[in-house]
């Protein structure tokens, strides 16, 4: 037996393990720090403004100019958010898309914004109505770890408004939707839409882009 | 030595074959993109493209056309097309389809030479296992601290569901696949298995079928988990029907399979081999078999369901049009528990014949180890709603299938009894087969008493669906099956290749995997019983000292098996030589030359007693 | 190291050929002779007959198979049936009518929209059908069991190939019946979103995969049937080598048994519907 | 190392192994899975502690035994080398040791049914006439808990301590798994059909609720928080939430 051979090919796996598990280490540490810049405009040194946007389709956000894999599914404009910590989040949504009634109609109701209201184009709202909504934006803390957000927003449809053009699409002009909320400390959340946006077949509404990732979910990071 | 067949077949051997002579992998492949792309567009003219499930059909009949091609393409289609018209393979076909004087290109074609199968069976195993393996190296990557960095959850959700299928798949042939095929036939004094034709066509049935899985992570992956329980598949894109495909193609290669096997054991042994003589591997091998032959039908079934409510519109599993989810949890666990014992039975009585033969004694009690294995896989049918404790179905059947659930410790315990008393006194020879053995009685130990809690409603109702069912079922599949398998391996290698498994790196990798195996899953436990929930992306920052604990223990396994990897591809060319009988074994595949040639046997042979008589004469050297 | 291979080889055949009488005591009782003893010393041709015994326990453990997958179709079908979730056995909440007339209304009529959707039973379909593609079913099986007979008795395989053929044509009758059944199972147009579709229910569900598993079986059928006719009248089958013929007798005679089950199990439904 | 054939005094140190390893596995067993699970909310969690315990105590002295077994073979009967080492004396069988095994295992298991047995009748127990109802509603990611009777729907679960609780589980697209984890209760939410399960809060404080079955891209992130209170807490947190028709 050959054993230094071996213990040569024994140390090659060895280190080609420890070397995949530094890889791993590198990417967990390279992903979460360095994330970018705010996505937020600073108007104060406790306030920051949030512009959102949902549409029917995907041609106009962060998938691509041609609306990436899959053009025709709706989507928010943003994925992943980075917020400041302790701060008043000050958030504009467009809301361009259609919609319908909710699964559940407790999604009608403002909840966790400050003062427990939003501002629906004009008007100050502490529901509205669950038949017609497009989308709401659902944000939650991870579980267990100690801190407590949540925030649910209803973003109203309305197929009466007249259309107006974006880029290469024809959208209906938007409802908009204000709202605020205080941020703690450092973390990670996540959001996502609770309105059964997603056209499938069977499951209510909430398959394809609601069950993949960064179309009508993502993450809000507080840094 | 040559075998009487070829001594007639010389003249002949230029005209066999056929259409055979111009098939192999590559012509398989060239024949299922050719189909798969003729398929697609077909489907495309001619399905509605504004329907609601386009997508899904146009996949699905991709994935058929893929399936067709490849059996084409490899000559699945040769036997039952020369059936059809009357003519039947002549000799010199038969045994330019046994591969002979094919070199190593036979291990590239629909070869029905036993041992050819095997080999490719081995070498579809590792496969298999190399890329589950890393896809549970980047899961426990991702579950090193909460949060989601390093993938997102969709992406991690595919790998669950991913890693879960390919390692059940692999698990599944991982000792019936490359010894039940390479070695079994020689135990029972057989020239072949009973169908050599079948026997290809199961291997290479399963070949397109794995192929069609790992393209399940191109169209986006599957993401509910290796079960697909519905409703939930049906939020799922056009992975699932090609998973669900491969399903239903896997169920026809191990039925296949398992008809060889069963019709091979019971009418292919040698004179005086009867089933009270034949290797206590041989009652491994047809008892899972057997039951392959009753659960895959199950899993054929669900999966087809599953495709027709994807791509026509039916309700089995929706609720909308009449159908329940539940109906899909009974057809698919009628399958999922049996499956369990088919996955582990060959490696217990891989571990029968090893210690056997390591400790130079008899296996203690022969018909004990038969009863259990025999009652196990009787057993296992009975016990399939236990996977539904929690479900809400049918809450009154509850206790009798714990009843069930439970009397399965007594089989189980069995197998110890048998292990024990085998090397009890022996004289245990301390090599490299022997060692992994030893490493299978001690995780299994662990893997069948928490099995027990989770048997208990009581505790279910905690902790099902927690990481401590993960980690039961890997102190099985990973702590015990595995270990079985590297055993076997290490066992039969010599046979294969004529060369030992590198006993220096095989020791290493003993250890690292050993090790890396109680830190993983006992950590795991840990974070099951605080009541981490299965299939998570991310998780509460109380269970992080322990998954930073499992993670590491996930890298030093994968150490391990890179030490094994590096040991069996420098042993195939390179190792020891190890003559015909290293272990000094007294059953029949010891007794041919080393590699077997084709036929396996000049004269056959005549069998006057059990292969455990071993005898002083036989070490001397 | 080195292990002495001579040495093995006389070990091996010292335990192959002549035993040893001082363990031939220890042995135990021989059970299993009946079953084995399929080598025979040396020659390679196996008998006609072992090779049938063997094939004939493939066929049987295959439709051991087909048995489970049947059991597995009918519980499907008489669970869906117990259950009835949310009373959708038989129907469910969609139109009567065709897609082509939702496209019309919404994208034609100015302001034009569906009715609102109701609740739409389907009809169960028809068991005396389904009784007759049986019977056809039964008959091709009748067919070929009386070809195997006289070519068993009278030795003669060029007058089995016009029965062969029969037994075939009677099949692929009963394959176009089996789509003829299969076309008649009710749909219901649903709507949902953004999305239209037509869908079955679960009753329709049900009857649909029990009658394309028939559907299968029977392409296979004539398969086998056309299979035995070109081999009988090329000589492959003959009056000596009938064996095969007695292997798709069986898997026949098994796809008539589970074709009357089928028609049997859903009568009964049918009837108590 | 071949001295080992047979030397019946030996066999001490095997039990001697045995004794240790037993009273280990007691030892974990006692505090194991006390010291890890999450604290008792409920009398359900409480037995299914108790039963946890059990069952690890019965089961020490097995997988002690064969541990023992295992350990003293590996330390009398091992040969190293390149040699094989000569035959043992065989032994076939012996059926006082096989029916040993079985009667012990057997014994084992009928304990451990009639106590499972036992265990699942006292879980299923119903303790009143009168149980407070709640539906519980899984939806793709999030709980919500209704008050029937009340028109209060909320996402967190309040409930008073003392008092039985039926809980009607019901999904609007998936399965789901409605799992209280300190309450050691589980049962799916499916679409279409109304599950039950109940249980007594009897420790005041905050729980978890999670979902237990895989529901797709957001699983991870599938909790509730919930509260057990005193029923005067309960009946004024009632009272306060706005009122939903």
């Amino acid at each position: 037996m050959n054993g230094s051979k071996s213990l040569g090919i024994a140390l090659a796996s060895v280190l080609l393990g420890g070397g995949a598990l530094a890889l791993a280490g590198f990417a967990l540490a390279s992903d979460t720090p360095h994330q970018a810049a705010l996505n937020c405009v600073r108007t104060s040194a406790t306030a920051c403004s949030l512009q959102l946007s949902t549409y029917p389709d995907s041609l106009e956000g962060a998938h691509g100019k041609t609306g990436g894999a899959h053009p025709t599914w709706v989507t928010y404009a943003n994925d992943n958010l980075v917020v400041p910590e302790n701060t008043t989040i000050n958030v504009t949504i467009h809301q361009y898309d259609g919609g319908g009634s909710l699964n559940d109609p407790f999604f009608d109701q403002v909840m966790g914004t400050i003062g427990g209201t939003m501002v629906y184009n004009g008007k100050t709202v502490s529901h509205v109505d669950p038949n017609n909504i497009g989308h709401t934006f659902t944000l939650r803390n991870i579980p267990g770890n100690g801190k407590t957000l949540f925030v649910s927003v209803p973003l109203p449809a309305d197929y009466r408004n007249p259309t107006i053009t974006i880029g290469t699409g024809q959208y209906p002009k938007p409802n908009i939707i204000k709202f605020s909320f205080k941020t703690g400390g450092p973390g990670t959340y996540e959001w996502n839409c609770e309105y059964p946006c997603g056209d499938a077949r069977v499951s209510s509404g909430f398959g394809y882009a609601m069950s993949s990732f960064g179309y009508m979910s993502g993450t809000l990071t507080v840094k | 030595m040559t075998t009487t067949l070829e001594h007639t077949a010389v003249a002949e051997e230029s005209q066999g074959g056929g259409l055979a002579r111009y098939q192999n992998a590559g012509t398989a492949v060239a024949g299922g993109v050719l189909f798969a792309f003729l398929f697609w567009l077909i489907a495309r003219k001619t399905m509605d493209p504004t329907g609601e499930a386009f997508n899904d059909q146009v996949t699905t009949i991709l994935g058929c056309g893929w399936i067709i091609g490849f059996w084409f393409g490899i000559g699945a289609f040769n036997g039952p097309m020369r059936w059809l018209l009357g003519r039947d393979h002549s000799r010199a076909d038969d045994l330019y389809y046994a591969g002979h004087n094919q070199g190593r290109a036979r291990y590239w074609k629909y070869t029905t030479d036993h041992k050819v199968v095997g080999v490719q069976y081995i070498i579809v195993t590792m496969g298999l296992l190399g890329v589950g393996g890393l896809l549970a190296m980047a899961i426990r990557t991702e579950l090193i601290m909460p949060g989601n960095h390093f993938v997102n959850q969709q992406v991690y959700n595919a790998f669950i569901s991913l890693h879960g299928m390919i390692m059940i798949l692999a698990l599944i042939v991982a000792i019936a696949g490359p010894w039940a095929n390479f070695v079994m036939p020689i135990m029972i004094g057989a020239r072949d298995m009973a169908f050599p034709r079948l026997n290809a066509l199961s291997l290479w049935t399963l070949v397109s079928a794995a192929s069609l899985l790992v393209a399940v992570a191109a169209v986006g992956g599957l993401t509910m988990g290796w079960v697909v329980l519905a409703p939930i598949t049906d939020q799922n894109g056009v992975g699932m029907d090609l998973f669900a495909l491969t399903i239903v193609v896997f169920a026809v290669s191990s039925t296949v399979g398992g008809v060889n096997v069963v019709c091979t054991i019971l009418t292919m042994r040698t004179k005086g081999m009867t089933l009270e003589r034949v290797p206590i591997f041989v009652w491994g091998a047809i008892t899972t078999s057997a039951l392959a032959l009753y659960a895959f039908p199950f899993f054929f079934l669900v999966e087809v369901l599953q495709l027709l409510d994807r791509n026509v519109a039916t309700s089995f599993f929706v609720s909308g049009g009449g159908g329940t989810g539940w109906l899909q949890a009974n057809l698919f666990w009628l399958m999922g528990h049996p499956e369990v014992y088919v996955i582990l039975t060959p490696a217990v009585a891989a571990c029968f014949e090893i210690a056997a033969v390591m400790a130079r004694k008899p296996v203690f009690s022969y018909r004990t180890a038969v009863a259990a294995m025999v009652g196990l896989s009787g057993l296992s049918i009975l016990v399939w709603a236990h996977h539904m404790f929690t479900s809400g179905w049918a809450p009154t059947l509850g206790g009798p299938f714990m009843v069930t659930t439970e009397i399965i410790s007594i089989p189980t315990g069995l197998f110890f009894l048998v292990l024990i008393g085998t090397l009890w006194r022996g004289h245990i020879w301390m090599k490299l087969p022997t060692i992994w053995m030893f490493g299978f009685i001690a995780n299994f130990i662990i893997g069948g008493i928490t099995g027990i809690y989770l048997s208990d409603i009581p505790i279910d109702n905690q902790l099902h669906g927690t990481m401590f069912v993960t980690a039961h079922f890997h102190y099985i599949f990973v702590g015990s099956v595995l270990f079985g398998a590297v055993a076997a391996l290490a066992f039969w290698f010599p046979k294969v290749t004529g060369r030992f498994l590198d006993e220096f790196l095989g020791r290493i990798s003993f250890w690292l995997v050993f090790i890396g195996v109680q830190v993983t899953f006992l950590a795991m436990f840990a974070s099951g019983l605080k009541g981490m929930p299965r299939r998570v992306s991310s998780y509460s920052v109380i269970f992080d000292h322990t998954n930073l604990i499992t993670t590491i223990g996930a890298y030093i396994i994968m150490s391990g098996m890179l030490v094994l990897l590096g040991a069996i591809i420098k042993s195939w060319g390179h190792g020891e030589p190890s003559g015909p009988n290293p272990w000094h074994a007294n059953s029949l595949e010891w007794m041919v030359p080393t590699p077997p040639p084709l036929e396996n046997f000049d004269v056959m042979p005549v069998i006057t007693e059990d292969p455990y008589n071993f005898r002083e004469e036989m070490v001397r050297s | 190291m080195s292990i002495d291979t001579q040495a093995d080889d006389e070990t091996a055949d010292a335990r192959i050929a002549e035993g040893n009488a001082a363990h031939d005591q220890e042995r135990h009782h021989d059970g299993g002779e009946g079953h084995g003893g399929g080598g025979d010393g040396g020659g390679h041709h196996e008998s006609p007959e072992v090779v049938d015994g063997r094939q004939r326990m493939a066929i049987w453990l295959f439709i051991g198979g087909d048995m489970v997958i049947l059991a597995g179709l009918l519980f499907t079908y008489l669970y869906l049936r117990g259950t009835n979730t949310e009373g959708h056995w038989m129907n469910m909440v969609g139109y009567t009518g065709h897609p082509w007339s939702y496209y019309y209304n919404v994208l034609f009529v100015k302001g034009g929209s569906l009715p609102n959707p109701t609740t739409v039973s389907v009809n169960p379909v028809s068991a005396g059908f389904y009784w007759f593609v049986t019977l056809v079913t039964v008959v091709s099986a009748g067919i070929i069991w009386f070809g195997e007979k006289r070519l068993r008795a009278s030795r003669d395989a060029k007058s089995f190939v016009p029965i062969a053929s029969l037994a075939t044509v009677v099949a692929l009758v009963a394959l176009v019946l089996t789509i003829v059944q299969l076309r008649q199972i009710p749909e219901i147009f649903v709507t949902q979103n953004d999305s239209a579709y037509m869908a079955y229910t679960s009753y329709s569900s049900a009857i649909l995969v029990l009658e394309g598993s028939a559907l299968i079986h029977m392409v296979v059928l004539a398969f086998l049937g056309l299979g035995l006719s070109i081999r009988a009248s090329r000589g492959v089958i003959s009056g000596d080598k009938w064996y095969q013929v007695r292997l798709v007798r069986l898997f026949w005679v098994w796809v008539a048994i589970s074709s009357v089950i089928v028609a049997a199990v859903v009568t009964t439904v049918n009837t108590i519907h | 190392m071949t001295d080992s054939d047979n030397d019946k005094t030996s066999l001490k140190s095997f039990f001697w192994l045995w004794g240790i390893l037993t009273i280990v596995g007691v030892v974990l067993g006692l505090y194991g899975p006390s010291h890890l699970m999450p604290k008792s909310m409920s009398p359900n969690m409480h037995l299914t502690i108790l039963t946890m315990v059990i069952f690890t105590v019965a089961a020490a002295p097995v997988a002690a035994g064969v541990y023992a077994a295992t350990i003293y073979v590996l330390r009398n009967w091992t040969h190293k080398g390149d040699e094989p080492p000569p035959p043992a004396k065989p032994v076939r069988e012996n059926g006082i040791i096989v029916a040993t095994w079985v009667s012990i295992s057997v014994l084992l298991t009928l304990f451990l049914l009639i106590w499972g047995l036992g265990a699942l009748a006292e879980d299923n127990a119903s303790a009143s006439s009168n149980p407070l109802i709640v539906n519980v509603i899984a939806q793709q990611w999030v709980w919500t808990f209704q008050y029937p009777g009340t028109h209060v729907e909320s996402n967190s679960l309040y409930l008073p301590e003392g008092r039985e609780v039926e809980f009607h589980v019901s999904s609007d697209d998936v399965t789901h798994g409605f799992w209280i984890v300190q309450m050691g209760v589980q049962v799916d939410a499916n679409p279409g059909v109304i599950t039950t399960i109940h249980t007594t809060p009897n420790v005041l404080g905050t729980f978890d609720v999670r979902c237990e079955q895989f529901c797709g891209l957001n699983h991870a992130f599938m909790d509730a928080l919930g509260d057990v209170v005193t029923p005067q807490q309960f009946s004024t947190w009632l009272a306060a939430q706005p009122q939903r028709t």
